[in-house]
Order: C-alpha cells, then structure tokens, then sequence
C-alpha cells in the first residue's frame, strides 16, 4: 500500500507534469529548431509568435463558444485550431517577405537576423498586447480532468491522489503525432529532403534544381504550425498570457541547445531533460521516502536537494553537466 | 625525426588509421600516398595534434609528442598545411603571412599599450618578409586582398607561404598540389626542393600527382586501410603488385576511342 | 563620403538628438541619457570585444553587471553593526571551506589515478564538504539576517569609497569569467552560450537568494556617492551662489551638476576602456584575434594558443561589462537584483553591439548611445504617433480610448521597427567593422 | 477652456513589464480622482488636472530613472509611484530627492521604505507588508489552521511579506511547514508546488500576485490535488482570480487592505461606469494617491511641492470630515473654506508615522466564485 | 572594406547563429529565355562579369562545347575559370554577352532554371551536401527527376564502389577524395543533357582520377557534352575535343586538345613543361 502511495505520489507530482511540461517544451523547441537548422538564425520571435497564433486561436474560440459550438469533453479551441495556425501562417509568410527576405537576399550575416528576430519580437509583443491586451485570458471549456485526484482516491482507496489533466492528455498525445508527422515529412518526403539539403549548402541546393524559396516558405508555414500548436495547448494548460510566452523562451532554448541545435530529436529530447531537471532537482523527495521508509527511518527534513529559488539555475547547471559529459549536445546539432 | 609507433585512430566503428607505424628520416622528403580515404589525413591530424590518437604513440626527436597541441607542435617547429584550405578568410593575404611567426612581442597584450617602438620595427621586418613570400608565391598582387576571395589554387599557395614565414624543422604537406597549375606546382616543387637543401625542412608530402612525387620524394611510404602497404623508393613502389591494384591502376581504358 | 566624414556625422546626429530632448523636455534628461549612455556603450565594448573581436557568444551579460553591482555594495556600504560577530565570520570560513573543498577536489581528480576509486573519491569529497559548507554556513546566515531584517539583515559592505568598487567590480566578473571560461571555452561554443546563460541566472539567483550577501530581492538602497548629494548642494551657500552667478536656480543646479559629476566619471573610464583596446587591437594581439575569429584550428596550427587567447579575451570583455555593471549601481545607489533581466541587460546590450557595428569599437560606442536613447525616448515617440493616429477620430471613441490606452506597448513596437529599419539599410552596423 | 490653470500629476507606473496587467486599473484609478477634481472644479480656482503617464518597467532602474526625469521636465507637481518597491527607491533617491518633488506610491510595499531617507517627500497609501502579515496570522489562528505552507513571489513585497507571516504565525504558535519562493512569470509550476506538496501543511499560504505566478501556483496545486485551499494575502486578492480559477477556489480566504464602510464599494461602482476594474489591486490606492496630492494642494493653496508636502499628513488623518471616493468636490470645497478633512477614501487611508498607510484589512472569503467581504481587522 | 556590405561572417560562432551562414551565390530572379538558334550546344558567349559591385574578373571570355564533345579549360590558378563556369550557369552577372544552351538564349535564366533545362555542375569548391548521407546526397542530385533513378544510381555505385559501401555515411565524414566521387556522383544524377564540371579530379587518387575520365568519356559518348575545368592538364587535354587556355580572364590560347598539348608555349606556360 505505501510503496503504491508512494508510486502514485511520484507520478502525480513528478511524472505527469514533468511529461507534460516536457511535451510542451519539446514543441517550442522544435520550431526554434527548424528555423536554426534551415534559415539558419536563431530566432526570438518564436515565443511571440506563439502567442500570436494563441491569441488568433482564443479569439476564434471565444466565437465559437458564442455561436454555442463545443467539443463535448474536449476543448473547443481545438476546432479553432486550424484557424489560429492559418492566422499565424499568414502572419509568418508576410513577416517574411517584408522582413527576413531582404536580408536573406542580402546574404546578411546570421548574427543580424538574430537581432532582427529581436525586433519582430518587440513587434508581435507589441501587436498581441495591442489587440488582446496583457492580462490573462480564460479560454479552457470542456471537461478538466481525465483523472482528477479526488476521484482517483475515492476509486483507489489510497491516501495519494493522481491527477491527469484533459490538456495534459491531449498535449502528450498532440506532440507525439506532431513529432511523428514531421519526422515522417523530413525524412521520407521529397519537400522535406530538400529543407535539409537547403539547410545543408544553399549553393548546392541550388544547382540540384531546389527553388530556395519554397523551401523558406515551407518552412515558415511547419514553424507557424507548431508555434501555434505549442501556444494554444501551453495556453490550455496554464492560461493565455502574452508576457510568459515571452519567458518561455529561455527554457525553449535551452531544450534546443541541450538536445544540439538543429537537431529535431534533440529539441524533444532537450524539452524532456529541462522539463524533469526543473521538477526533479528541486522535488522535496520527504513525501515519497515517508511512505517508503520505516517509521524508525522518516526523514525529518523535507529531503530536497535544492530550493526551489534555485530551480532554473540548477536545471542550467544540469545543462552544462549533460553537455560536459556528451560534447555533441544530446544529438549531434548543425553547429558542430 | 618523426616515429609513429603503431598508431589507431577510430571513428566510431570505423578504423582510419589502423596500426600505422613508420618513421620520417631528418632531412627527407617523404612523400605518403595511397587511396582515397586510407588514412592518410587522419595520420597527418593525428601527428599534427588535431587528432586525439586512439592508441599509439608519435615521437619527434627521441620526444612523445603524443597528443600535444597544435600550438605547442607549431613552436617545436612542426607545420602543417591543410588539404582543404584554411585561410583567414576576412583578412588581407599579407595579414595571413604576418600574422604567423610565433612570439611576436606585439601579441602580448602590454607592449600592445607600452611597446609600441619595438612592435612597430617587428611588423615592418614581417612585412617584407610576408612581401617576398608571396612574391615567390607569383601571388604579390594580391597582398591586400581579403584572402576568402582568392581563387582555389591561389588559397593553397597561401597556405604554403605561411610555411615559409618561420623557420620549421618538419612541414607537412597536405596535397597542395590538388588544384595548383602544374606550372606553379613545378615552382612549389623547386622551392620545397630548396627549403629542404638550404634550410634543412623535412617535408612530408602527400600528392595523388606521381611527377610530383617523383620529382621530390624519397623515400615513398603508400598507405592503404589505415597501415602502411609499401615502402621505398618510388620506383619500388611503383612496382609493387598491391600499390598497382589499390592505387596506381593501370591506365585510361578508353583513352584509344576518344581520341579518334 | 569620407568614412570619418560619415562617423562624426553619426555621432554630430545622437548629440542633436539628446540636445533636442534637453531642450523639448530638459537638460537633466539629456544629461540622465549621456550618462547611461557612457555606461550602455561601455557594456557594448565589452561584448564587442568578445563578439566583434573574437567570436565569443556571451548570452550572460546579465550575471557580470550584476556581479560589477555586487561589487559596489560590498564596497560602498558600511558594515552591518555586529553582523561580522554574530555569523559573518562564520560564513568567511564556510566560504573557504567551500573553494577548499572544490580546490581539494580538483587536486585529488588530477592526482588519483583514472577509474572508478577516483571518482568516488572525488564525489565523497564533494558531497562531505557540502554538507560541511552547509552546516557551517546555514546557521551562521540565520544569526546574520536576524540582525534588523526590515533594514539590514546581511553583512554590509566594507564602507570604503565607492569608487573603489569600479576595479572590484571588474575582478569580480573576471573571476566569473575565468571559471566559466575554464570550463567551457574551447570546447563546442554551445556550451559558452548556455554556460553564460546560465551563469548569469545562477549569479542572479544567487543575488535574489542570499539575503546575507545583498539583501536579496528586499534590495539595497542608499549605496555611498561618488559625488556630492544634490540636497547638500542646495544647502551650501556657496553651491547656490556659483549656480545663480550661471543663471540658475539651485534646485537645476544641483541635479545638473552632479549629472555633469558622474558624465565626466564615467567619460574617463570609458575613454582609458576605449583607448586600451583600440592600442590593443590595431597590432600584432589584435591580429591574432582576427585570425582565430576567422579560423580557429588553422590558428592553432600556426602556433596561436587559441584557448589561452579566448580565455584572456572572455574575461577582459567580462570584466568591462562588471565595471559597467559597478558603475550603474553606483549612479541607482542602489542594487535591486530583481531588476536584472535577460532582455534589458543582455539583449539590448547585443543590440547596441550589432546595430553599432560589430567588430568595431566606435561603433560599439554608437550602438550604446542610440540605442539607450531609443530605449528610454521612444515611449513618448510611441505616444505621440498615438496622438496623431488618433487626432482625426471622435472624442470618446472606444477605440481611440483604446489606442491610446495601449500607447505604452508602442515603446516595443516603435523600439523593434527603429531596429529593422536600422539594419535593412546598414546591415552591417552603422559603423561597419573595416 | 474654463480652467484657470493646469496642474499636471505623473503617473509612473510599469506599463510593461512583469505588472503589466495590473498597471491599467491602477493609473485608471489615479485618473478618476482627477477627473472627480476637474470637474467639481474646485481645486486652486478652478483648476484642471492632466496626468501625464510615463513607464517604470517595474523593474528598470534605469528607465524609471528616466522616465521621471521626463516627467520632472515635464513640470509635474507630483508623482503618484512608483509601482514595484525597487524602482521607487531609485527614483527616490535620484530624481524625488535632489528635485525636491513629491512622491505617493499606490503599491510599493517593502518595509524597507519606511526608514529610508526621504526629507519628507515620500508617501504611501499601502501599508508596509510587515503589517499585513501580523493580520493575516491572526485571521489563520482564528480559523484554527496549525500549520501552513508558505510560498511566496521573489521581490520585496513577497519576501517581506512572507517572512511577516511566518514570523507573525510562528508567534502565534502556528507551524509552518516550508517557506519557498517562486518566480514570476514562469511557464510552469509543478517544480513548486511538488516541493510544496511534500512539505503538507492545513493551507498553502501564497503570497503572490493573482494574475502572475500566484495564480500558477494555485493551479498547479488544484490540479495535483494538493491542496483546496488557500489563504490569500492582499496581492491575490481580486476579480480575475475566481474566475480565472473557477469553482475549486471556493472557501479560499484572506485579507487585503481595505476600509470598513462604503468605500471600496462606492470606488468600485465609479470605476465600473468609468469601464475599468476597481478591485483590481491597487487601483483604489492609487486613486487614494491622486486625491490626497489634490487636496494637500488645495490646503497649500499651492501646488509647489515645498508649500504642499507638510500637509499630506493633514488631510489623510483625523480631526475632520471623513472624505470617501466621490467626495472629493465635496472635500476642497471644505478645505478651501477652512476645515479639516480626515482622508478615508477606497483604500481607508491612515497615514502614520514615516507616511504610510496604517493598514485596516478586509477579510475576504470566496463564496460561488465572489470575493466577499467577511469582516475587517 | 569588400563591395558588398552583406557578405563578411567572420564571426564563425556557432551557439546561436548557424556558423555556415547562408550561401554565397545570389540566385537572380529569373528572367526569361528566348530562341537563338545556331551556334554550339552550349556557349558563354564574350562573358564579361564578376562578383557582385567588384571588378571585372572575366573580359570577353567565350567557352563553348558542341554535342558529344568534351571540352577542357585549363590555365593559371586565379584566372577565373571556375569564375567563366559560374557565369555559364547563371551564379553570377554577366555584364555584357551571352549565354545559350542548345539554341536557347538563357542569359537571364536563374541557375534553378537551367537546372530544370538539363545542366548539371559540379562546383569546385563545397560541393557535397556534408550532413546528409551519401546515398541522400545521390538523391538531391536527382531532385528534378520525377521517374525511378534506382537505375542510375546504381550506375554510378558501380562507378565509385566505395560510396556504395559508405552509403549510409554521412558524406561530411568521407576523405577528401571520396567526397569528389560523390559530387561528381551527384551531378551524374541529374542525367544532365550538359555536364560542367569544375577541377573533377582534385584530389582523388591515380586509379580513382583514371576511372572518372574513363566515365567522362563514356558520358561523352551518349551525346552529353561535357566543359570542365582541370589541372590535370595533360591528362584532360589528351581526353578533349577542345581546349581553352584562359588567362587573366580572357581566351588566350584555344585549340583541339592535341593542339594545345603540342604548342610548346602552352606546355611550358600553363601544363608544367
Ligand atoms: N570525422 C570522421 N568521422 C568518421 N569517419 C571519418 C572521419 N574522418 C575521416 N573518416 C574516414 O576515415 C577514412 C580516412 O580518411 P582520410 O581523410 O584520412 O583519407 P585520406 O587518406 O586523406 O584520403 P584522400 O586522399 O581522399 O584525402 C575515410 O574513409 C573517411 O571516411
Ligand atoms: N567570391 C569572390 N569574390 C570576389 N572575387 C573573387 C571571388 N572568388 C574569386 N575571386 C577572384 O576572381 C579571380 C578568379 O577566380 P577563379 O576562382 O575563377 O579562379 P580559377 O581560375 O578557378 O583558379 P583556380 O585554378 O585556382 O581555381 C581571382 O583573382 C579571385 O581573386
Ligand atoms: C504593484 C505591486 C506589484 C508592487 C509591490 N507591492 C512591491 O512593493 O513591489
Ligand atoms: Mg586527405
Ligand atoms: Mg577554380
């Protein structure tokens, strides 16, 4: 009975919301991912941009739910979805023929497309509090919790409850096909093969027939897509607030670098290793020990490693430990 | 004055250098041949401190010099080229000689701000050195030119000036050949012949070209699958059954049809 | 056109600028601009240095100017009455013991031989020392933030000029510099960006949590001046008089003077900053840098230690952007570690860098004035583009309410099109690297 | 038009910037005692009043350096703010102080303000955070909770409130189990709330923002199932967090700084017509702000900092006619005639002391998703 | 300061900006091709050209390759040979004459497009797709065709076995002159209606070099006219129709390849005596 307290203690405050912070992170990542493999910059609009497609989203949703449409258990933006990763393609595309177009053109340095980046980001910062304002914005509906912990102990009878929530599920469940599918469009599909080869030598593209600008394009309309997909199920999970996209950058790139820049395995990997350093590291452990230890043996302490005031700094030195130990990041990026 | 003893490197599963030992007299030039990927640039990273060795070891003058860096290789007076070009590409070909020879007094941060004399007379020495380099290279008119806009062979004839900037006990060449007019490549030959009488450079050369080879080299060591094949005078090797089979061949098949 | 036709102009534009604004709004903003503006552009040159000069990807920034302020209250402030008997001397000796620990460690991993008695040898080191370190240090933190919590509640500082702090606050991120630079420079320079991301949050964690060390987030405030206070200006009659003999009233007088005080402060030290690395760069070092910049390993071939020359370069840079770092706490009198964030003290400063012109040092200088110009000047910018955009439509209108009303996040947006718009037609910085 | 002359008030606050969201109502709130002002027409003759907003970032020294600055050449006659306790002591010290211009933050609760040097220049509608926890332990000691979880927002209001409560409760004979802190604007919170959960304790006490990682934290710890209740201090007190959180809030209590008596409800009511939200925190202290600028200017008859300051501490407090939200015609017309008004507004204003408020608090409970008001303390 | 104010990324960092920075070719919109009936199959007619705002590199430069013909530059290094082959597949503006492929003026033709109008290159330099495997490498080359290449490619596996065995290597990790079998491999893919290859055999060994001019003369054979650059001068003269000596970016000797293999000046001048 204690060892299953303490299992299900572990899947309820460790597990599940580490599993799914990491789906989310990993679907950040990913998008940074692309953009660095293939237009090769590192881009800072991409938290922005998920809060653009979210927001496109939401307002979709908040229409809906006032036309009385609904997904039964699910949430309703899910049906506004498709809307909000149009918007944000739309967005993209324009944002690259006005903007990155010229530079790459140009031929400009990355190093200045990164700084760019930076200047859309302020843009779209400014666009999203513009039309939706900064405060919090409630767009979750439907059913809240597959499992929901009070249920789950009425039914089980144990004194620890475990909760998986709606948008926890459909999160994991959406980046596992998200990832399936772009694995499956990169690496067997003619378009996708010549994103990496673009990604690879430009010239070369070039000489095997490759129009670059497709490329780019395609590209832009998979970032849209994901950036959408991340911000609307993040948004689901949490809420709808422009200024945490913007703070979700720092982990999001972290999750890339770690998993070696470039790298889509990577980046899902790295939003895992980030996700669970974050909430191991600092997880007071007493809870678990308590129900696995005799009494003789219970800790007094709350038996955590590291404060929490020190989640983010422990999660980076996890970071450089991962990286000392394995010098090419998870898998091997673009940057070696 | 180089021993390579036994020496492996592996990448993953995949043994580049397979158990190579061979020793580079004091004096000669060496030329090193042998198939596409047998291993030879692998060797020359190994030796040259690039490469961390897998096992093995490598002694220059009697010293185990296995593993050291490159910089320090550099100050014990062994110099590398590298088979795919690498230059300084924002900076001037003068600035790629200049920048060269070691202990220059102005690389020290303090006579950057308090010795501005003595490194004033050092660059112009450097200057007219690096001048007469590439004069000897036929590439003078290209001094202030930013070296990442030179053309192919012109960036391989820089990486051999820079050769020349010091004075180094054992270069080793990394086909610079490949790419360079034969004409010019005569000239290199010439120079390489030269530095190695009137200085005393060792040089240990890899070249696909057998002219080149000939001209130059003896002995003649042919890798093959990370180890050494063959040995000896060029015309020995060019005799022998295996070299002929894994590198040599044996001529142009269609060369008669063409021609008609 | 000439390029120091070009350069002066650039410059002659920024200094018509801030001359603008002290005569639209008043000369102690142009002078607040010109003297943050020094320190931005002292910021710029440290990263240009490391960036412009080496190819160093310093994401911390952040951690050094925070370090450079830690520096001006352990400096600047008195002690804490009592706090040094109550627990300070305690914490020094779990501090030692700590780098003891680390440095003993570091020696028994070198001196052992490889394999697994080593590393256990070395993480039973560690892991006894920490708890050592820990049960030495925590009660000795507590008896030290016992001592009047709502006012002090940490060691204090040293109580000497703060002046003093400006070099100490250099040490300080050169130290920071030279561990991180240590482990991971001249590995794969992934690892320097997230290790310098990482230890500017770890510093700034540490700043937040120490409450012993820096007050934590409940802040220091009052740190020491370099220059006299304005209100005992206004108080000396002499002060008074010398303000009035120029036309002005004490109040303007004071706050304009010590505003002149600590321009001229911080000219100088970026004058000696500016001078030492252009001596440095146009020779022989700085050729060297160009070299390794443009290729590391042909570098190395030629007989350049290029590891040893990042490390030199990555703590110099950091050690500018710690001065900085001191000098701005300085001028704030105060260190509030939850004000430092990646976006106002890392990535702006990277945008001065690259729209400045990277790889030049002018340029640095440029991009730091301009962009703290914009920084502090486009939200009236913003505001007023606002007003004219909402001229036409009625009084009252909703939506005019609403532009209006969303006027303050115009500083962003006006603040990312000014950037595009300086890059799209100077890509390579308004005072490009020659 | 019909005004004699124009008296320009600044409005500092961090429009962007971690409190972004709070800083809407805030200034909206100082704006409508203005308003009131302007029209009653009664101020210094006749006089209109403008604000003039300018950003602090919350956490940017150097812009709220700045941006004071501006407002200084802009020819304020006093500046209501700043917002987050950092920033107000740098523009204090270095633009307040050496200008001899008059601050009254709405927000900046730190203790730390109390003693700083200020020559009588600096105010506070907001009581220090060291009040609100000696309130809120006894308000926990009342409901018979024995020990709680303590987690708090990493700046000075969190921190100094926190070590308040635990101090106050420990005093009281409560225990409390585990005091953490927690980031701002962090995309997830299950870390904290892990550490938290493990602690235990009868209530998770979070002494956060309600639109910022507060809220975070609340959710996460529904959504484990750790906890189903919370004691909230003034910071989470608020509109959108029943609504942002729903039903599970229900039988969450706390306190915030508040007036016994119409106040607050005639301030909400104003606000509701004026289209913004009035119980958003700090909103009715920066209308309190505003007002007693006003009416200390009205007492000077001047509206030179020098001639006003002294009489701050006048209008706020007792003897005389106590002056709630809307009454301010009412209040200059009795200055001007000679007498003594006793400043209550939304907020319950009692200046003591160093110049802040002196702290009454409302007990808050949240009953079918409302915040109601259970009593005062 | 160079002429184009984009092109310097010296800053090779590699954390958050892509260390390879973009291409260096400036792919032109495309303009559009007209009839030119006449002359060779493919010909750069008076090119005169350089890159970007720099000075001319190529003065009045004309090379040409009939049908089933090979055709070998050869000269000085720097005189811009690969320069003229650049220009001949549109990487480059060509200030003032002409390009045109089998009766086809493509001067103003994008190199996407002329790649879409049969021509294949194979550049001297960078001229592998590093992180893709070999066999990916194969099949960009035949990105353009919509029919089943398997035939094809295993020509050329049969051509260079070590790719075969290396298939599933990434061809970054490949030897210096593995890499060349594959770009050339790569161009072979196209099953180009011309080939231009630019200095093929730098760097491949004697038996590797043999057998890649053995496959040119094969290629040569079907019809495919062939125009590339060598330094293996004598080797590549003894194989060609037609020989162009370039130097300093104008035509200064052309001939058959006996021709030119027999002049004594250009022997001493250009094939090293
Ligand atoms: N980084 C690497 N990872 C994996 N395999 C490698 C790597 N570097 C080289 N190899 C392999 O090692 C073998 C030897 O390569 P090396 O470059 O030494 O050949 P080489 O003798 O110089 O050939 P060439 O004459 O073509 O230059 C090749 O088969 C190559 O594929
Ligand atoms: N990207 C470039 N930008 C500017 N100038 C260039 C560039 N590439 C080459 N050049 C210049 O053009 C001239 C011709 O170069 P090109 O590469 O065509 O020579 P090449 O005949 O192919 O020589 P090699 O046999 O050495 O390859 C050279 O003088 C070189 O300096
Ligand atoms: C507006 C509030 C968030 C400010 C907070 N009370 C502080 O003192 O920082
Ligand atoms: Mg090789
Ligand atoms: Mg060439």
């Amino acid at each position: 009975m204690d060892l299953l307290n303490a299992i299900v203690a572990f899947l309820n405050y460790v597990f599940v919301p580490g599993v799914a912070y990491g789906s989310q992170l990993a679907l950040g990542a990913l998008g940074v991912t692309l953009v660095y493999g293939i237009l090769r910059f590192s881009n800072f609009a991409h938290g922005d941009t998920m809060a653009l497609g979210a927001m496109a989203t939401v307002l979709v949703t908040w229409l809906f739910q006032s036309w009385g449409l609904s997904l039964g258990p699910l949430p309703t933006a899910l049906l506004a979805l498709p809307f909000g990763i149009g918007f944000a393609i739309l967005l993209l595309l324009f944002t690259d023929r006005t903007v990155y177009k010229f530079y790459r053109e140009k031929k400009a340095k990355p190093v200045i497309l990164v700084i760019v980046s930076l200047g859309i980001t302020f843009i779209y910062n400014g666009v999203t509090r513009f039309i939706i304002g900064a405060d919090d914005q409630n767009f979750f509906d439907g059913q809240r919790f597959i499992i929901s912990a009070r249920e789950f102990k009425k039914a089980t009878g144990l004194s620890e409850g475990l909760s998986f929530k709606t948008t926890q599920g459909i999160t994991i469940i959406t980046a596992i096909i998200v990832v399936a599918l772009l694995f499956w469009f990169l690496n067997r599909t003619r378009a996708g093969k010549s994103m990496r080869a673009y990604s690879d030598n430009e010239d070369l593209a070039l000489l095997s027939g490759i129009n670059p600008e497709r490329v780019v394009m395609i590209t832009w309309m998979i970032v849209a897509t994901l950036a959408t997909i991340a911000g609307v199920l993040y948004g689901l999970d949490k809420s709808f607030k422009p200024f945490t996209y913007f703070q979700l950058l720092l982990p999001i790139f972290a999750a890339a670098i770690v998993g070696g820049l470039g790298n889509p395995i990577g980046a899902i990997a790295g939003g895992f290793v980030i996700a669970f350093s974050e909430v191991t590291i600092t997880y007071a452990w007493k809870k678990i020990l308590v129900y696995l230890m005799p009494d003789s043996l219970e800790p007094s302490g709350l038996v955590q490693l590291m404060s929490t005031d020190y989640k983010f700094a422990v999660s980076f030195v996890i970071l450089l430990i991962v990286l000392l130990i394995k010098p090419t990041g998870l898998f091997k990026g673009q940057s070696t | 004055m180089i021993v390579v003893d036994d020496l492996h490197k592996h990448f993953g599963g995949f043994h580049a250098v397979d158990g190579a030992s061979l020793s580079i007299e004091q004096g000669s030039i060496t030329g090193l041949i042998g198939p596409n990927g047998a291993g030879k640039t692998t060797l020359f990273n190994v030796i040259a401190g690039v490469l961390k060795p897998t096992s093995g070891r490598v002694y220059m003058d009697g010293e185990d010099i296995t593993g050291m860096p490159p910089h320090e290789l550099f100050h014990k007076g062994l110099l590398r080229t590298f088979q795919i070009a690498h230059e300084f590409a924002s900076m001037s070909c003068r600035e790629n000689l200049m920048m060269v020879p070691g202990g220059q007094s102005g690389e020290t941060l303090w006579n950057t701000w308090f010795g501005r004399k003595r490194i004033a007379d050092e660059e112009r020495a450097l200057k007219a050195k690096a001048d007469e380099v590439l004069e000897f290279l036929t590439i003078e008119h290209l001094a202030d030119h930013k070296a990442g806009q030179i053309s192919g062979g012109q960036k391989k004839l820089l990486e051999l000036g820079r050769t020349m900037m010091v004075d180094a006990k054992i270069v080793f060449l990394d086909e610079v050949g490949a790419g360079v007019n034969r004409t010019l490549l005569n000239t290199i030959g010439d120079a390489i012949i030269r530095l190695n009488k009137e200085r005393g450079y060792t040089f240990v050369v890899i070249e696909h070209d057998m002219d080149f080879i000939g001209r130059l080299c003896d002995p003649v060591i042919c890798m093959a699958e990370g180890h050494v094949l063959a040995e000896g005078t060029l015309a020995e090797i060019k005799a022998n059954e295996q070299v002929i089979e894994a590198y040599l061949g044996t001529g142009l098949k269609n060369k008669a049809q063409v021609g008609a | 056109m000439n390029e120091t036709l070009k350069n002066t102009m650039l410059f002659g534009i920024i200094a018509v600028l801030i001359i603008y604004v002290g005569f639209v709004q008043s000369w102690n903003s142009a002078l607040l601009i010109v003297a943050m503006g020094l320190i931005s552009s002292i910021m710029a040159l440290g990263v240009n240095l490391q960036w412009g000069f080496a190819g160093l990807f310093n994401v911390g920034v952040m951690g050094f100017v925070a370090l450079g302020g830690l520096a001006a209250v352990l400096i600047g402030m008195p002690p804490t009455e009592g706090a040094m008997r109550a627990g300070g001397w305690n914490v020094v000796g779990a501090l030692l013991l700590g780098a003891g620990t680390v440095f003993a460690a570091i020696i028994l991993a070198k001196t052992l031989a490889k394999g697994w008695l080593r590393n256990l040898a070395v993480i039973a080191m560690l892991v006894i020392g920490f708890f050592v370190f820990r049960g030495l240090l925590d009660p000795a933190v507590e008896l030290v933030e016992e001592i009047n919590p709502a006012q002090t509640g940490y060691l204090g500082g040293l109580g000497l000029p703060v002046l003093l702090a400006w070099p100490v606050g250099g040490l300080f991120a050169a130290a920071a510099a030279w561990i991180i630079g240590k482990t991971a420079l001249g590995l794969r320079s992934d690892y320097l960006a997230i290790a310098t991301l990482g230890i500017a949050e770890i510093i700034i964690a540490i700043l937040k949590n120490e409450d012993w060390l820096t007050r934590g987030v409940k802040n220091v405030i009052g740190v020491p001046r370099p220059v006299p206070y304005e209100i005992d200006l206004q108080n000396s009659a002499t002060f008074v008089e010398r303000a009035a003999s120029f036309g002005f009233d004490p109040v303007e007088g004071s706050t304009l003077w010590v505003k002149v005080l600590y321009i001229l402060l911080f000219a100088a030290v970026l004058i000696i900053l500016m001078w030492l690395s252009q001596r440095a760069l146009h020779s022989p070092w700085g050729r060297m840098l160009r070299a390794i910049r443009d290729n590391e390993v042909a570098a190395e071939a030629m007989g350049k230690d290029v590891t040893a020359r990042h490390l030199q370069v990555f703590i110099l840079g950091s050690a500018i952007c710690g001065i900085a770092g001191a000098m701005m706490t300085t001028m704030d009198s105060q260190l509030t570690p939850g004000t430092y964030q990646p976006l106002r003290f890392t990535f702006l400063i990277w945008v001065m860098v690259i729209v400045g012109g990277s790889g030049n040092n002018l340029g640095a200088v440029l991009g730091g004035f301009l962009i703290w110009f914009l920084w502090v000047q486009v939200e009236p910018m913003g505001l007023w583009l606002m007003n004219l955009v909402t001229s036409g439509m009625a009084e009252g209108s909703a939506l005019k309410a609403h532009l209006l009303e969303s006027a303050a996040h115009m500083r962003l947006l006006t603040m990312g099109l000014v950037l595009i718009l300086v890059l799209r037609f100077s890509p390579r910085g308004l005072i490009p690297e020659k | 038009d019909g005004h004699a002359k124009e008296v320009k008030l600044g409005v500092e606050f961090g429009f962007t910037g971690p409190i972004e969201s709070l800083t809407g109502p805030m200034s909206a709130g100082a704006e409508l005692a203005m308003k009131e002002v302007t029209d009653s027409g009664m101020l210094l003759d006749g006089a209109k009043v403008t604000s003039i907003r300018a950003d602090s970032g919350c956490i940017d020294n150097g812009l709220a350096v700045a941006s004071a600055e501006r407002l200084i050449a802009e020819g304020v006659s006093g500046i209501i703010g700043a917002d987050c306790s950092g920033v107000t002591g740098a523009v204090l010290q270095n633009v307040a102080i050496p200008n001899g211009m008059v601050m009254i933050s709405p927000s900046a609760t730190s203790p730390g303000l109390t003693t700083m040097e200020d020559n009588g220049l600096f105010f506070r509608t907001s009581p220090s955070d060291a009040r609100e926890g000696q309130v809120m332990a006894e308000i926990l000691q009342e409901r018979g909770v024995k020990s709680i979880a303590l987690t708090y927002t990493n700046n000075d209001y969190g921190k100094g409130l926190a070590d308040a409560i635990e101090s106050s409760f420990k005093a009281v004979g409560g225990e409390v189990t585990i005091v953490a802190a927690h980031e701002d604007g962090k995309a997830d919170y299950s870390a904290e709330v892990g550490a938290l959960a493990s602690a235990g304790g009868d209530l998770l006490v979070v002494a956060g923002y309600l639109d910022q990682g507060g809220a975070g934290i609340i959710k996460a710890a529904l959504d484990a199932g750790a906890w189903d209740q919370f004691g909230l201090p003034g910071g989470m007190i608020g509109e959108n967090l029943p609504k942002t959180i729903g039903p599970d809030l229900n039988g969450s209590y706390g306190q915030i700084a508040g007036s016994q008596g119409n106040g607050i409800e005639t301030f909400t009511k104003m606000a509701e017509a004026e289209g913004f939200d009035g119980t958003s925190p700090y909103a009715p202290e920066a209308y309190d702000a505003a007002a007693l600028f006003l009416m200390a200017m009205q007492a000077a008859g001047s509206m030179d900092p020098a001639d006003y300051k002294d009489k701050i501490l006048d209008v706020a407090n007792a003897p005389g006619e106590k002056i709630y939200p809307g009454d301010l015609g009412k209040a200059l017309e009795l200055i001007k005639a000679g007498k003594d008004v006793d400043y209550v507004g939304a907020s319950a204003v009692e200046l003591i002391g160093p110049g802040e408020s002196a702290g009454t608090y409302r007990m808050i409970e949240i009953k079918d998703g409302k915040n109601e008001t259970i009593g005062f303390k | 300061m160079s002429s184009d104010p984009y092109d310097d990324r010296g800053n090779k960092d590699a954390s958050i900006t892509n260390p390879k920075g973009m291409g260096s070719q400036i792919p032109k919109s495309s303009g559009t091709s007209f009839s030119a009936p006449g002359g060779p199959f493919l010909i750069g007619d008076t090119m005169t050209g350089g890159y970007g705002k720099g000075p001319d590199i190529l003065h009045d430069c004309t090379i040409a390759v009939e049908q089933g013909e090979i055709a070998v530059i050869v000269g000085p290094n720097g005189a811009g040979k690969s320069t003229a082959m650049k220009a001949v597949f549109g990487m480059l503006d060509v200030r003032s004459g002409s390009v045109r492929l089998d009766g086809e003026d493509i001067t103003n033709l994008s190199p996407q497009d002329r790649v879409a109008k049969g021509m294949g290159f194979v550049p001297q330099t960078s001229n592998i797709f590093t992180s893709m495997t070999v066999e990916e490498n194969l099949e960009m080359g035949a990105f353009i065709r919509r029919d089943d290449f398997s035939d094809t490619m295993a020509q050329v596996y049969d051509l260079f076995p070590i790719l075969k065995e290396k298939r599933k290597q990434a061809a970054g990790e490949l030897s210096g002159g593995q890499r060349q079998q594959v770009a050339v491999g790569r161009a072979l893919m196209t099953q180009p209606k011309v080939l231009m290859l630019d200095e093929p055999t730098a760097g491949v060994s004697p038996i590797v070099m043999d057998e890649l001019f053995d496959r040119i003369i094969e290629v040569a054979r079907t019809g495919i006219p062939i125009l590339m650059v060598e330094q293996n001068a004598r080797q590549a003269l003894e194989i060609a129709d037609k020989g162009y000596v370039l130097v300093q970016g104008a035509n200064a000797y052309s001939g058959t390849g006996k021709e030119l293999l027999a002049d004594p000046e250009v022997r001493k001048s250009f094939l090293g005596g």
